[in-house]
């Protein structure tokens, strides 16, 4: 077949330019395994992805199943499955860890590994249909779990938090430890009606993106204004604390005998003052757990970012809160419709009322500019109530 | 064993950072990719963040050769990033500095923080993906090579982000940058006579927007018909049945650049990139077009925003008109803002031929 | 004569005017409801604003002796501001301040401008309009008396416009204006018998949203339903024809108060009233429960916010929770951003019972 | 009837009240008139409005018809049918004319004024039907007229503008003249699917709320920098001249040689600047024209800002623009769908082909954020041409 020579010749050339450059390599480490690089040459020559979805094989140990990556040109390359494999919180991989997973990966796949993938996950590329249940008893028996497939909770992942940042108002690792601790048979058993995800920030600054890329995102933060350290303010210097007192978006901060005072009723937990700051402004005392919801990547509009829920006191709340939430979602929520979509298709407040909850103002970014809503009798009534005995000027 | 992944966490940090967890006080840049961390008693430790591949894909052959310094440098652990770049906690200032040259005699140069590039990262593309539109990693290759002195050396307006995702599942993390490739299908898939092959009630369930119908032909076979008007063009049919098909991805495939995605969790929230370029062919291996759009998105904030500006802050500041205006970028109707009825109970914009 | 209003409107100016025409370079406010404008060559006028009545009704005997003054004082020409105040154009500021005390002889307070309560305006309500579900004027006229004294003596933090409306058709100018005072029906009408009286095709189409069907009875008749789940309660049908009526006006009409209207042809644009109380009920003459809202949320305004901000930019940098927080307004679901699918596909929450 | 003489009563005892307080006050005005204060009396205390619309009578001098305001409680107060009065741009009322609306006021209405309609109309109320045509004949004969009813072009209003205002960039009472000039017709007969209003303002502070209550909206602006009077600057002294440089949102002005420098492609026009330089900074000399569609209060969502749709340089374009929306609007409105409504129900981009214009950024407060949108081979054509000849740095 002169079609696939030539396929395979072209992608060949392709693949040369792409292994130039000086940014990390994934073809020069490609090339390093067993990794069909020829198929993944056709496919740019092609212009044309060459593999197809082989589903989810269950095996013992992995009830939601083994992603299989079919190849649609077997004349070129093979299929490619692979595993997901669960790693420790913060993404901290000690070096025994690691060892294993390459051994693993040269024995059972094609000697290359996916670290890390985007959801945080490692990944051992190009196990052969038949040796995954082998591999799956092997791994296991090394102590170590797979995972994260199929239509319940996928991995939860972190900001490093409290173990190595000092902006820290949650220990993200220790709550995911937490998680798994309490609700490990969601991430098990695909039981929900798509996927979810749960992110973990320990700060307002999200690095967790857990605003955006997560059906539940928790996040640390406090309530009132940030500790000042005053000393370490006024070693700043006068330039340095103007523009602190400048970035402040509320404008919650003034100069006061030569540091600064900050009017915590204003304060939103915005950063920009710690991050200006250098350690002498730290995140208030009154720690608040912030829980979104619903954010997305493929909404059916597109992109969605998550909503508020609401903001909790303790580690127990937000555990409850989850529980709550995935309750919600697989009691109504469609097949194949992300926690978002179902908070987009009934509105906030439709999402609300199914988690029993009041609407609050912090559940949304604006309010209303129409006037076109019933009112209930008991609503008028409550109404007139509050507002009884006014004053009057003539 | 345990069940679900492997805890708890202080089992895998190094031994010298465990006391200092939760005390901490201050951090500074020491040099790019090169942090000092200082808790309450005064401990310090340097993180050394190194790029990844675009990807993620490594051989085992190097990831133990970064394992070892792992063992050597950094207390027998390393993390990876949210962004998937390789970071070491060491303890002291020394011996951060040798395991830096270390790691970019490996080839992985160490950087970003502060006002420099971050991070470019990749979902799997056609490396490993059935749903590719687009070969995200090859594409972020390029923007690699492009890009990388602002990693290490050349400073930036702010901190900027790159991501590619094959498809609009947006697995890399696209919508989510400074700097968004998504790869995309400008055509809606055909069905062919091979769909007789396919799970059609589980192709059905993978539409996310129920445009796929069942039916029963004459002769009794049961087949799947799309429905034009509702599909998004998603391609998740496509990846999984081999019986529908996109006919000509080779032209119609093809990727777009959303700007301006970035995080926060204050009240002023979240933003989404938002689409620049509606459209790029897939010309690999150099994506000139693509990695020149890119270019002059970068270039023209290089040298009109202010210190501190993240592209998202920048455009605010500036307005999308003069933001086309100064990149001369070509304005299509696909960038309009779709959020009035019609997006929505159309869906997409016409027929999508 | 000429067709349409008269003109050119060169011959209905003051004289003095116009030589100044396109000329100017300055103005300044001497104090509040009196400006000092100057040209290019140094010449100068002075305006004087005087309040207007809450819905612009005057009788002949009182606008007869205002026009007496319009022609000692300002050239033989008054105008009519954009908030229906009265504005007069003076040559000299003597003139302009004997000016300023027949004003206030007549009752008539000169103010308004710069950080002070620049207008109060209401449409028709009871007084003239088939519509209103709140008798506009008789609310404005209180908040008039209430907040009067930010008209001429004391400063508050910004401009502050008021503004009620009868109905939703808010030709009062509700919603555009800092604090907003909209009539609402929270019910929809129901069509009684006495519909056969009226002109059904010309109903429909008075419908906004299409919710009228036309429907022919047993007997032949013709008459009308309204169909719910479409119905915005609006009540142009009510307004249109005798046959259709809110059921119980006295207890489920009445006014919300939004907040934050604010007009700007620049990039950051318009905003509009938000719903910060859903429902106040009708109860003249002293409209007790709305003067204490109104009151609220000034009386915060003026002790919280910096000099300079509106009450949009104050809501813009505090935001809704402190709002809500700052003022101790209850929080009610009304107020609930409907700007996703739901509200476009049903529009109204509930079945409006 | 008992009822009514208790509705009466209880209706002159909430007036009563309503009559108190020191603010300029309707009730006062309307007693000395012959208006039927005791039917609005009643409608306060029955909290039910009493007047329904008798529809538009039309008669010969006023196409668009005359609006009928019926009583539907005649016991106790009769009907008051009003006319619409044009008056002069800028709302300037000379004396005569306004001695001649009072004399009107007193023969055919109640002895009482309208003035101003939020709409900037006068109105005379209280004309029975039966004295309408020989009102009409007589106002006319005086050299007057009325309209401002029905569906057409509903009165025009500006802004002051340039005869009072040295912030105006077109001189909107002008402008308006011309309107009337060209499109008389456009006002004078209901030929239109609903009302249609113009609003024009000299400067983009929008007094004349163009952009908020008008379906087309005609606002003066420049672009470049505004003008900078380098004396006039000096003589402000140091803090308000920062106070100015901090006052810009885009950061366009920067301090030089003691005074400020712009920059001119930074600029949006938003005034913030001269609003703060007391006459020392001035709007620029290349004018523009910026026209707005759209805005409305009672859309369907509620009330509906207006978008802006293009900016030109001289009258001439804008009063082409204006024909051809209402061309777009006759041809495409549904009834009673006012302009906005029709834009928000086919879209921004389904106006702009119907405009046959291509879109452009500044039709566009936000960019979209989702990928599900076809592209034509023309357009992958046409980006391909745009972008290609890239360099590369390996
Ligand atoms: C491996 C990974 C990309 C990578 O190279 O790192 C990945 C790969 C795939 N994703 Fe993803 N997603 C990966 C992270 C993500 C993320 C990012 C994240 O989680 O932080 C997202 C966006 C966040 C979100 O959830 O919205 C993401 C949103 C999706 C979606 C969209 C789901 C939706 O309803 O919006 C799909 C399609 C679906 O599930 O139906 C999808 C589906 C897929 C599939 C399974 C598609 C398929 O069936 O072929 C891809 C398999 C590729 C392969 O063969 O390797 N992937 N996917 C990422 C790691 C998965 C893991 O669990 O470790
Ligand atoms: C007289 C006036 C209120 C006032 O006290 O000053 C007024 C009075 C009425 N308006 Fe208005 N509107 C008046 C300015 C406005 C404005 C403000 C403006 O134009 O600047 C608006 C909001 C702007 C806008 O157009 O959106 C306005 C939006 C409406 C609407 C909503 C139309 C829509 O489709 O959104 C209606 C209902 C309708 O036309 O179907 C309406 C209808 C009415 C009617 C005709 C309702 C009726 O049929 O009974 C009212 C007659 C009251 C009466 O008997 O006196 N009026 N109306 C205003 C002067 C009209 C004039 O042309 O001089
Ligand atoms: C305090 C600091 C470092 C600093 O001052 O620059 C920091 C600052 C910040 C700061 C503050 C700053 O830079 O001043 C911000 C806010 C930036 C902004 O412009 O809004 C921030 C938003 C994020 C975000 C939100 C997305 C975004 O950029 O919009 C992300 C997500 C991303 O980039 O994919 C993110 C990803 C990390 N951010 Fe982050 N982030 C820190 C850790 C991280 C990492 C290491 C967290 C992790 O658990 O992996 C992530 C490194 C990613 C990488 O390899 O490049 C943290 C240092 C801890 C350390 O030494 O490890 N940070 N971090
Ligand atoms: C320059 C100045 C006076 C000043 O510096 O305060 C001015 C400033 C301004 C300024 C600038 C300022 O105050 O510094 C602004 C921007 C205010 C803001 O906070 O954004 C402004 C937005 C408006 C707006 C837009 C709505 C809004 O407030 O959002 C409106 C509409 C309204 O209030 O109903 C408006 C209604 C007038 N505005 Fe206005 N306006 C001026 C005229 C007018 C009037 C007279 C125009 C007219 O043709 O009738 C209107 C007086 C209404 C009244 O009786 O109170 C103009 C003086 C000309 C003069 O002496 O006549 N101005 N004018
Ligand atoms: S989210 Fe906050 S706590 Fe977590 S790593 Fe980022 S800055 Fe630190
Ligand atoms: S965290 Fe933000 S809002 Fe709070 S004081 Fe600091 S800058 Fe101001
Ligand atoms: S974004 Fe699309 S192409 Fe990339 S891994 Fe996810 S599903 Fe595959
Ligand atoms: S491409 Fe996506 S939207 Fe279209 S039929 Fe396939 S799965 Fe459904
Ligand atoms: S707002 Fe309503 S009540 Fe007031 S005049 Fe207009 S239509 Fe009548
Ligand atoms: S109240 Fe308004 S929306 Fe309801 S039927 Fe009557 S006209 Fe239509
Ligand atoms: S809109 Fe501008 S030009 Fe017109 S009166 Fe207001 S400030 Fe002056
Ligand atoms: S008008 Fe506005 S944008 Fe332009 S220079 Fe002045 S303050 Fe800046």
């Amino acid at each position: 077949m002169t079609d696939v020579v030539e396929e395979v010749a072209k992608g060949r050339e392709i693949v040369k330019e792409i292994e130039k450059g000086k940014w990390p390599n994934f073809i020069r480490e490609a090339k390093k395994t067993r990794y069909p690089v020829d198929l993944y040459g056709a496919s740019l020559y092609l212009k044309r992805d060459l593999f197809t979805t082989g589903g989810y094989v269950s095996v013992p140990g992995a009830p939601t199943g083994i992603l299989m990556r079919v190849t649609s040109r077997p004349d070129i390359g093979e299929s490619t499955n692979v595993v997901r494999v669960l790693i420790p919180s913060g993404n901290f991989i000690s070096s025994e860890m690691m060892d294993k997973f390459c051994d693993f990966a040269d024995k059972y796949g094609v000697g290359m590994i996916h670290a890390l993938s985007t959801s945080h996950n490692v990944e051992i590329p190009g196990i052969p249909k038949e040796r995954i249940r082998d591999f799956v008893v092997e791994f296991r028996e090394a102590g170590l779990e797979i995972g994260s497939t199929g239509d319940a909770f996928r991995n939860t992942t972190t900001c490093v938090g409290s173990t190595l940042c000092e902006y820290a108002n949650l220990n993200t690792m220790a709550m995911r430890d937490t998680f798994y601790d309490k609700f490990n048979d969601y991430a098990k058993y695909p039981t929900f009606p798509h996927k979810m995800k749960l992110k973990i920030s320990g700060c307002p600054l999200d690095c967790a993106r857990s605003t955006q890329k997560a059906d539940i995102g928790v996040v640390g933060s406090w309530e009132g204004a940030p500790e000042v350290d005053d000393s370490g303010m006024k070693k700043l210097g006068n330039e340095k604390i103007d523009a602190i007192v400048n970035s402040c978006p509320t404008l919650a901060i003034s100069r006061s005998n030569g540091g600064i005072s900050i009017r915590g009723e204003d304060c939103i937990q915005c950063m920009k003052c710690l991050r200006k700051a250098e350690g002498a402004i730290r995140p208030g005392k009154e720690k608040k757990f912030l829980i979104y919801v619903g954010g997305k990547l493929r909404g059916k509009k597109g992109p969605l970012s998550s909503k508020l829920l609401m903001k909790v006191d303790t580690e127990e709340e937000v555990m409850n809160t989850i529980e709550k939430i995935v309750e919600v979602f697989t009691d109504h929520a469609a097949r194949k419709e992300r926690l978002g979509d179902l908070i987009f298709r009934i509105g906030m407040k439709g999402f609300l009322d199914l988690m029993e909850m009041e609407p609050k103002p912090l559940n949304l970014k604006d309010l209303r500019t129409n006037v076109f809503y019933p009112v209930t009798e008991a609503q008028r009534n409550e109404i007139s109530e509050h507002f009884s005995g006014g004053g009057s000027n003539d | 064993m345990i069940e679900g992944p492997p805890r708890p966490y202080l089992n895998y940090i190094p031994e010298y950072l465990k006391e200092s967890v939760g005390k901490w006080v201050t951090h500074k840049l020491e040099e790019p990719g090169l942090i000092e961390h200082v808790d309450s008693g005064g401990r310090k430790v340097y993180t050394v963040k190194a790029a990844a591949t675009p990807n993620g894909r490594y051989s085992t052959d190097t990831m133990r050769k970064i394992n070892d310094l792992a063992r050597k440098y950094a207390g027998g652990s390393m993390r990876f990033t949210q962004a998937l770049n390789m970071e070491f906690v060491v303890s002291d200032l020394a011996k951060a500095r040798e395991l830096k040259s270390e790691l970019k005699k490996l080839g992985f140069p160490v950087g970003g923080w502060k006002e420099h590039l971050w991070s470019l990262t990749s979902c799997a593309g056609y490396f490993h993906c059935a749903l590719a539109a687009t070969d995200a990693p090859s594409v972020i290759q390029r923007l690699g090579n492009e890009l990388s002195e602002y990693f290490d050396e050349k400073e930036l307006p702010a901190k900027l982000t790159v991501a590619a995702s094959g498809c609009p599942s947006s697995c890399g993390g696209s919508f989510l940058t400074d700097i968004s490739i998504n790869g995309i299908h400008t055509e809606i898939p055909v069905v062919t006579e091979n769909v007789k092959n396919c799970d059609l009630q589980g192709t059905a369930f993978t539409c996310p927007v129920g445009a796929i119908q069942l039916k029963t032909l004459q002769n009794g076979e049961k087949t799947i018909e799309i429905r034009e008007n509702l599909c998004i063009g998603c391609g998740l049919c496509v990846g999984a049945c081999g019986g529908i098909i996109f006919k000509t991805p080779e032209k119609t495939d093809g990727h777009a650049i959303s700007i301006g995605g970035k995080a926060s969790a204050s009240r002023y929230g979240t933003t989404l990139g938002r689409i620049v370029v509606p459209f790029l062919p897939n010309e690999p291996p150099h994506y000139e077009k693509t990695v020149k759009a890119v270019r002059t998105i970068v270039d023209t904030w290089i040298r009109d925003a202010r210190k501190g500006e993240r592209i998202a802050d920048w455009v605010d500041r500036i307005g999308w008109e003069k933001f086309f205006e100064k990149t001369g970028l070509p304005f299509y109707p696909q960038s309009m803002d779709y959020l009035d009825i019609r997006a929505i109970t159309t869906l997409r914009d016409g027929s999508g031929r």
